[in-house]
């Protein structure tokens, strides 16, 4: 039955993704419709499913029927009308709960990698622009906090500084920052042996100028396919973290603490943690949809220029 | 990381000679609860997974503090005195004691018993394992119980011990998880050593993982240690433990996470066990501190928390309301009838007036480590308290640190207490001025006064009475948010029998499930 | 050949500077924590004078700069000491849960590894067809959940039915066998956790060499589909392919402290994890340096294995 | 000559896709071969010539269609022909010789195992039998060692000989049909007329069919029967090699005949004080010496051409003077004064003095700027410029390189044409308003007529402003055309130098001989008599 109801809805998700993406065909202005006529049905749904999110989002007040910290009733309460899901194990709002944790994950996530991105590919472009020991000194540093496992440094990190959600984001960005160091470092070594490069060098440009103007925009697109995973990630480092005890600040309704809330009900067959999970999950794969949309569209687009 | 000592380290009975029952302190299982009435039989191997136990645990019996080496101790070692499931003290190694003083104490050692190395018990193995504990190189938890100790020697069979001043609870003292008795050597023991005169020799240890005993066949007690064998393990996560239970993987497992107790009794594939005792979770405040020096606010926010739903939610029922009492229903004095206090938001917003304010704002730090369910127990009290126009923010703390860097050093905290079976004992450690557990930094001068009297009174409704009014003075006045009374839960297989009488002194039938349990 | 041992040298050199670092990371880091292993061993029963006579035992009373150098010239003479907490040695306390680590992280490769280079290949063979979006999703649908979530969902599929045991526990005497059969949901886990990863690298890597002009010379010289790919793409994408295993080996030997907790797996995160929360330096310090020279010669033999599959690379030295 | 026809091309049409649109890559070409017939395809690049040869496989490249139109081959309509059909026809009945032998080599494997692929996969022949045959092949395409060649992986072979052993992997089947896909585009000119030979030779030899892709005139007429000429898709011209050599007809066909014609007139000597000194400079790579006593000057309003093939040196040289290579001895001079010898060292107007103009023009621009921004930041930078001042240089710029401001100025490299993309780089050059324009082949990834509009207007700035080019290049056509003085290198060495009269003018230093004397004219005989006369002579 369930697998029944599971392809039912991915049925009527990509046959509403393709409306969707008819539509937007009309409204668009006409300078993006060659961009979406090539939209493969996978993007449409993924593009669907990250508006949802984002509305969902920024009206969790208006949609959600009741405050995301307020206890409404008994513990565990079934799914009925007056609580679609059902309530949680202190009795809060589980439908609530999801549609502010849609704002505080995401929020979240987006300001972690956000930031995480921002020090990770500065510090990387500016490595393989400037080579040398700069570059040296910083790849072995960071080859060595990468040789750390992630989870345990953070964890080692988080008790040090503490859990407040601004340490949270914070450790999870200087973490991450590594990973993303790595990937700038690698995409801007092939950029900088560009001839519009020397080109700059050549007529004296500074750092900053070559980073901001001449490298980062050519190596956008590599980093804007990290982001889409990356971002996706931390969520599920949260979950980790609040498994190993350390997560998010309550009452506030996380996606990735909601699962390890919840996730003992699992061995009892019990649904419940399968909502938040679920909830990433959707995301994640949505994400990745359009992610791959752009970087397909990237790679073509430079195979005609070529 | 649980801080078991703090919990409830001695469970004194203010008694001078051994042997007197007290109190309610065990638990009389209900019929439907009660295994098959088959007599304990022999066989089997008993496997317990345990939400404890740690890489970092040894042999050394200063340094054992929590769950897993207390139970995997109880499996290989004696005490001097050990207490039984009613509560009352029996002789272990010690076969009596007597003081005509209470500063002088004679231990008679029982003859016959012999170490798993086949060695005899001796008078100099009970000196010794007793110093282990005792002296300015001591890197025992407990060396502090041996500071009135002024000597211990020797006497024929018996070992005395003098102190500095009477104490007539000092039995209890010999009844500590720490005080394991090993053989010795030039008055020391090896702390590194598995060697014991209890029911169970080692096979294997790896610490936080699993230890494997086998039934010491020349175990002196009768009718004890049904078990041939023992197993040991660390599951520290509690689905795993409960996916082990319910696979048949083990057969006893303790911490069962509340919101599925009732989902385990429906699948009928385990028993569980709930012991009330005088085991309490805690809120407490820094009484030195704005606005916590105001004992209008501490009021509201006594008022301003459910502690019905808390039962219900946090414990899964298996607990009972407290009226910010440390004083359990299992001690002697328990004040049953002062005047509860319930959730009623005017009443919080009333004493909030009287305090000067309109509404209140302050931080409550908390972490699963204070008690398993703290994180959620603080966010309900903060939803509660919002009704009340007291807005509690709760931190969450890391667990990794939290005795060290939040517990009596912010001023809004939880914390748990494992009880203590004597009034005296409780307030002295808790609520005396100056106490160096006293979490509240509480000070009450007529609190104080009646708990040097109460010591000392011999008139027993006298002491009924002051106890009780220092319980009021401590329910009302004092700086501390006691909600509920946790029970000690535990499940077992459908196959081991166990006692009508569970010990509600510690967990795990007092860490002796291993040697009174058995399998049907 | 020489260039190649040169490569090897060079890069051991810069992994033992990796190690220093680490090990100064982590000892600070350590000392960063509140509390120290006397306070954490003690627990709250402790008073101050106890703690000062465990400190001094244990040595903590030196400063903490003179305590790393003892540590370091001490584990330079390849003495990494005892578990300052039980007083076993550390090589006894870790041997056993280092084979463990070995022994899930290969048995887990070796589920992922064929797995992912399978699905990965008809992916790009059938790119966009419904068989690689599928894959897609499912894959990233199996990442996005936490991982102890997905060890629950197959403790709840396939050992609360009975087929495999939902914890592990291996002794010294267990058969391969038996080690098999009792680690196969943890390993299981882990696959899952990382096919996707690997999976997405192998189509991608693929399909990025599909535009090499030599593809298009093998389709006008009348190759089969798959023999194109297996024959004329996979051998030029095996470098990153390689890369991507082995960033996957090194998390599955670091980074599954969260699935030997589910799984009652003794390992060496959950040591690691432990002897953090305790302050154990000593142990904390072996185990950081055993996860980076995974770590480190997880990278090397990648890229070791990428010079020996390229022949351009291999024939310059 | 004309035996029964081979293939048949009958109004094909086919479409590439940009987006979501289909355009036209063929507009209904016809193209009939008769067995063992060679055939010349011509055209400017995006003329549709290789998507022609590939459709006479049945083949079209991904995002492209046939959408109209017969191809039989041999009687197969290869249309309609399933895949499994073509696969069997394709590397066994006709076969492809690419443009890049070593991008089209799987860098993977040797070249036995490539070359005995598709014999064995196609059941031709045992793969021992494959190996035996290769050397034979090899020996006929005069590969040096044919015995163990075979064993070597692409990379260890150079390209010249890489060409030749892809044209022997093509051959491996006895092919009825090979489409050579422009060949020898990207090889030196003396490397040029031995794989030129080898394939003639084993065209003739097995009397098989070809179809030859290329833009170069010269080359054609050594290898074609027929020619034919394609113009955007569309078929301008087809006639017999000598005939359309002799009296080319269509308009079109006449100036691809016209181009080379330009040439700048010779002017007398320097008399002034050399602008740019390289003085004695020798340089390396790592420990590998690249550059070896070089020394020349540069005189203001004057191109100094620095020729030689790959690995000579030229471009180290442009390095070197930009700064980007400190040399390991010598020094350049700019008016007289030392520059130093690392380009971060240098002042921003020495910076300035100094601009550079590259071959790829794709990598020279950032694809993500502008043509305002990127001829707007030196001029900025440089000069100063803000606001309507920097807008009015830059449109000023663009009307100097021949683009109209309104529609280019707002535009992005991916934009351009090959050729505007060239002129941009040229803009940026001159925004620093400098007195020295290095161009680094600047022209010879530009079809010929594009080249030529692109020197007509380097020598017209060059007039205006009074720059000195160092005009670096491997193509004696451009040499002649356009430099004043030149400097002929080889393995890092300066050979000759002197004004252009005295070097093209007899006699000559040997190498400067052989590379002159490879340059392919427009006469069907040159490669026969040219190879005559070498074979003679030696």
């Amino acid at each position: 039955m369930g697998w029944l109801f599971l392809a039912f809805g991915i049925v009527a998700a990509f046959g509403l993704a393709a409306l969707l993406r008819r539509a937007a065909l009309q409204l668009a202005p006409a300078e993006w419709r060659s961009a979406l006529a090539d939209m493969p049905l996978t993007a449409a749904f993924g593009l669907m499913v990250i508006a949802i999110y984002i509305f969902v989002a920024l009206a969790a007040p208006l949609l959600a029927p009741f405050p995301e910290r307020e206890v409404v009733g008994s513990q565990f309460q079934p799914w009925s009308l007056q609580h679609w899901l059902g309530t949680d194990r202190l009795g809060r709002d589980m439908a609530s709960r999801l549609i502010y944790g849609a704002r505080n994950t995401v929020g979240i996530a987006f300001a972690t990698t956000a930031l995480a991105f921002i020090v990770g590919s500065l510090l990387g472009l500016w490595a393989a622009l400037r080579g040398g020991w700069l570059d040296q000194t910083l790849s072995r540093f960071v080859d060595a906090l990468m040789a750390i496992p992630s989870l345990i440094f953070s964890l080692l990190l988080l008790t040090i500084f503490g859990t407040s959600v601004l340490t949270l984001i914070l450790v999870i960005a200087a973490v991450d920052a590594t990973r993303v160091y790595r990937i700038a470092r690698s995409v801007a070594q092939g950029i900088v042996v560009m001839d519009y490069i020397e080109a700059a060098r050549l007529r004296g440009e500074g750092s900053w100028y070559l980073i901001r103007r001449e490298i980062l925009p050519n190596a956008l697109a590599p980093l804007v396919a990290e982001f889409g995973l990356r971002f996706c990630f931390v969520f599920l480092t949260i979950s980790s973290l609040s498994f190993l005890g350390l997560g998010i600040q309550p009452p506030l309704a996380d996606w990735g603490s909601m699962v390890r809330e919840n996730a003992t009900l699992i061995t009892f067959g019990d649904i419940t943690p399968l909502l938040p999970a679920g909830a990433i999950a959707l995301l994640t794969v949505a994400v990745n949809f359009v992610v791959d949309w752009q970087l397909y569209r990237a790679s073509g687009l430079k195979e005609q220029a070529g | 990381m649980t801080h078991d000592l703090r919990k409830g380290a001695l469970t004194r009975r203010g008694v001078l000679q051994g042997a007197t029952a007290l109190g309610a302190a065990g638990l009389i299982l209900p019929g439907s609860m009660r295994a098959a009435r088959a007599e304990p039989q022999r066989g089997g191997t008993f496997r317990i997974g345990l939400g404890h136990g740690n890489t970092t645990d040894g042999y050394d019996p200063g340094l054992w503090d929590n769950l897993y080496a207390q139970v995997f101790a109880a499996a290989r070692h004696n005490q001097l005195i050990e207490v039984d499931a009613d509560g009352q003290l029996i002789g272990e190694i010690a076969e009596s004691w007597e003081s005509d003083d209470g500063k002088t104490w004679v231990f008679h050692i029982r003859q016959g018993v012999t170490f798993h190395s086949g060695k005899d018990v001796t008078v100099a193995d009970v000196i010794a394992s007793l110093n282990h504990h005792r002296g300015d190189d001591a890197t025992s938890a407990i060396k502090q119980f041996f500071d009135p100790v002024v000597e211990i020697r020797a006497d024929g069979q018996s070992v005395v011990v003098t102190l500095d001043a009477p104490n007539g609870d000092f039995p209890y003292l010999m009844s500590d998880y720490h005080l394991a008795i090993m053989p010795g050597s030039d008055g020391k023991i090896d702390p590194t050593s598995t060697d014991g005169c209890g029911p169970y020799i080692v096979e294997s240890f790896e610490p936080g993982v699993q230890a494997s005993l086998n039934r010491n066949p020349d175990y002196w007690k009768p009718g004890r240690a049904h078990f041939d064998r023992v197993e040991i393990l660390a599951i520290l996560d509690s689905a795993a433990r409960l996916n082990a239970l319910m696979t048949g993987q083990v057969e006893l497992i303790d911490q069962i996470d509340p919101a599925t107790i009732g989902m385990l009794e429906a699948r009928n594939v385990a028993r569980i066990i709930s012991i009330p005792g005088n085991a309490h979770y805690v809120f407490p405040m820094d009484s030195r501190a704005a606005p916590f020096n105001d004992n209008n606010v501490r009021l509201a926010l006594k008022y301003a928390i459910d502690r019905e739903d808390m039962v219900e939610k946090i414990l899964g029922g298996h607990g009972a309301v407290s009226n910010d009492n440390p004083i359990g229903p299992a001690n002697r004095y328990f004040y049953a009838d002062m005047e509860p206090k319930t959730f009623d938001p005017d009443r919080a917003k009333y004493y909030l007036r009287q305090a000067g304010m309109d509404s209140l704002t302050i931080p409550l730090h908390v972490a699963d480590a204070a008690f398993s369910g703290a994180v959620d127990a603080g966010a309900l009290f903060a939803e509660t308290a919002r009704q009340a126009g007291i807005n509690i923010n709760l931190v969450r703390e890391p667990n990794d640190g939290y005795w060290d860097n939040v517990w009596m050093q912010k001023p809004f905290v939880a914390s748990y207490w494992g009880g203590r079976a004597v009034e005296d004992h409780m307030f002295t450690t808790g609520y005396a001025a100056g106490a160096a557990w006293n979490d509240s930094f509480w000070e009450h001068e007529r609190f104080n006064e009646l708990l040097v009297k109460a010591r000392s009174e011999v008139d027993e409704d006298l002491r009924r009475e002051m106890y009780q009014e220092m319980q009021r003075i401590v329910s009302f006045e004092g700086a501390v948010v006691i909600p509920m009374n946790n029970n000690y839960v535990m499940a077992t297989a459908l196959n081991i029998g166990t006692p009508d009488q569970i010990s509600a002194n510690w967990n795990l039938d007092g860490f002796r499930c291993v040697e009174r349990w058995w399998m049907t | 050949m020489a260039a190649l041992i040169r490569m090897i040298a060079q890069r051991l050199a810069l992994g033992v500077l990796t190690l220093f670092i680490v090990s100064v990371v982590i000892f600070f880091a350590t000392e960063l924590l509140p509390g120290d292993l006397a306070s954490t061993l003690l627990g709250q029963a402790a008073t101050p004078e106890t703690v000062a006579a465990l400190r001094r035992q244990l040595g903590l009373d030196l400063p903490a700069p003179v305590r790393y150098w003892n540590w370091l010239t001490g584990a330079l003479q390849g003495d990494f000491g005892v578990s300052l907490a039980n007083r076993r040695p550390i090589a006894d306390l870790i041997a056993a849960r280092l084979g463990n680590t070995i022994f899930l992280a290969l048995y887990a490769a070796a589920l992922a590894v064929p797995l992912a280079l399978i699905l990965g290949i008809l992916a790009a063979l059938w790119r966009n067809s419904v068989f690689d979006r599928a894959a897609n999703a499912g894959a990233l649908t199996a990442i996005s959940f936490p991982e102890f979530f997905v060890a629950y969902i197959l403790v709840l599929w396939l050992a609360q039915s009975g087929y495999f045991p939902s914890m592990v526990r291996i002794s010294p005497v267990s058969t391969f066998g038996e080690k098999l059969y009792m680690a196969f949901l943890p390993a299981l886990t882990l696959t899952l956790v990382v096919t996707a990863h690997m999976m997405r690298m192998t189509r991608a890597a693929i399909i990025n060499l599909m535009a090499q002009p030599y593809i298009e010379m093998a389709r006008l010289k009348g190759m089969s589909p798959l023999r194109i790919v297996l024959r004329h793409a996979l051998p030029n994408a095996l470098a990153p392919i390689i890369n991507v295993i082995a960033i996957n080996l090194a998390y599955l030997i670091t980074g599954v402290v969260v699935v030997e907790v589910v799984f009652v797996y003794p390992g060496l995160g959950q040591l690691m994890v432990d002897s953090v929360s305790k302050r154990d330096i000593a142990v904390v310090q072996a185990i950081a340096l055993i996860f980076a020279s995974a770590y480190v010669l997880l990278n090397l033999t990648a890229d070791v294995l990428s010079t020996l599959t390229n022949p351009r690379l291999m024939s310059k030295g | 000559m004309t035996g029964e026809v081979l293939l048949e091309i009958r109004n094909l049409v086919i479409e590439g896709r940009a987006g979501e649109e289909w355009s036209r890559i063929l507009r209904g070409v016809n193209l009939t071969l008769h067995r063992g017939e060679v055939v010349g395809l011509i055209g400017e690049s995006g003329a549709g010539k290789s998507t022609l040869g590939l459709a006479a496989m049945g083949f079209a490249r991904d995002g492209c269609r046939i959408s109209a139109g017969s191809i039989r081959f041999d009687g197969i309509d290869l249309r309609t022909a399933s895949e499994r059909v073509k696969r069997g026809l394709r590397g066994k009945r006709i076969a492809y010789v690419a443009q890049s032998a070593a991008a089209s080599f799987n860098p993977s494997h040797k070249l036995i195992d490539q070359y005995a692929e598709a014999p064995v996969t196609h059941g031709v022949m045992s793969r021992a039998q494959a190996e035996k045959d290769a050397v034979a092949l090899y020996e006929r395409l005069r590969l040096p060692n044919p015995e163990e060649i075979g064993f070597r992986y692409p990379h260890q072979v150079s390209g010249g000989q890489l060409q030749r052993a892809m044209t022997a992997m093509a051959m491996a089947c006895r092919p009825d049909l090979i489409i050579f896909d422009e060949p020898t585009t990207a090889l030196d000119v003396t490397t040029q007329i031995e794989v030129l030979a080898a394939i003639r030779d084993a065209v003739r030899a097995f009397d098989t069919a070809a179809i030859y892709i290329t833009h170069d005139l010269a080359v054609v007429a050594q290898m074609a029967d027929r020619i034919t000429i394609l113009l955007r898709g569309e078929e301008v011209e087809e006639n017999d090699t000598r005939a359309m050599l002799a009296a080319p007809r269509a308009a079109y066909t006449k100036t691809l005949w016209a181009v080379r014609r330009f040439q700048r007139a010779d002017q007398p000597p320097p008399r002034e004080a050399p602008l740019l000194s390289v003085r004695k400079v020798s340089a390396s790579y790592g420990k590998k010496p690249v550059l070896h006593d070089v020394s020349f000057d540069l005189y203001p309003g004057r191109t100094l051409a620095v020729v030689g093939e790959s690995g000579s040196g030229k471009s180290t040289v442009a390095r070197v003077i930009t700064g980007l290579l400190p040399p390991s001895a010598g020094e350049v001079m700019l008016e007289g004064a030392s520059l130093p010898p690392d380009y971060r060292a240098r002042t921003r107007d020495q910076l300035r003095q100094c601009q550079m103009i590259y071959q790829m023009a794709d990598t020279a621009l950032n694809p993500k700027l502008t043509l305002r921004q990127i001829i707007g930041r030196p001029a900025a930078m440089y000069l100063g410029l803000r606001g309507r001042a920097l807008e009015a240089r830059i449109r000023a710029l663009l009307e100097m390189i021949e683009l109209d401001p309104d529609s280019f100025i707002d535009r992005l490299p991916s934009e351009l044409s090959g050729g505007q993309k060239q002129r941009i780089g040229i803009a940026r050059a001159l925004a620093a308003e400098p007195k020295v324009i290095i161009c680094d082949e600047v022209t010879s990834a530009l079809d010929q007529i594009v080249q030529e509009g692109i020197l007509r207007l380097l020598d017209k700035l060059q007039s205006e402003l009074g720059l000195a080019y160092m005009f670096i290049t491997h193509d004696l056509a451009t040499v002649r055309a356009i430099a004043d003085d030149v400097v002929v290198m080889q393995h890092g060495r300066v050979v000759e130098q002197g004004t252009k009269p005295e070097v093209f003018t007899p006699p000559h230093q040997p190498y400067t001989e052989l590379l002159l004397s490879s340059v392919p004219r427009m006469d069907p005989d040159w490669l026969t008599n040219l190879l005559a006369a070498r074979a003679a002579s030696d």
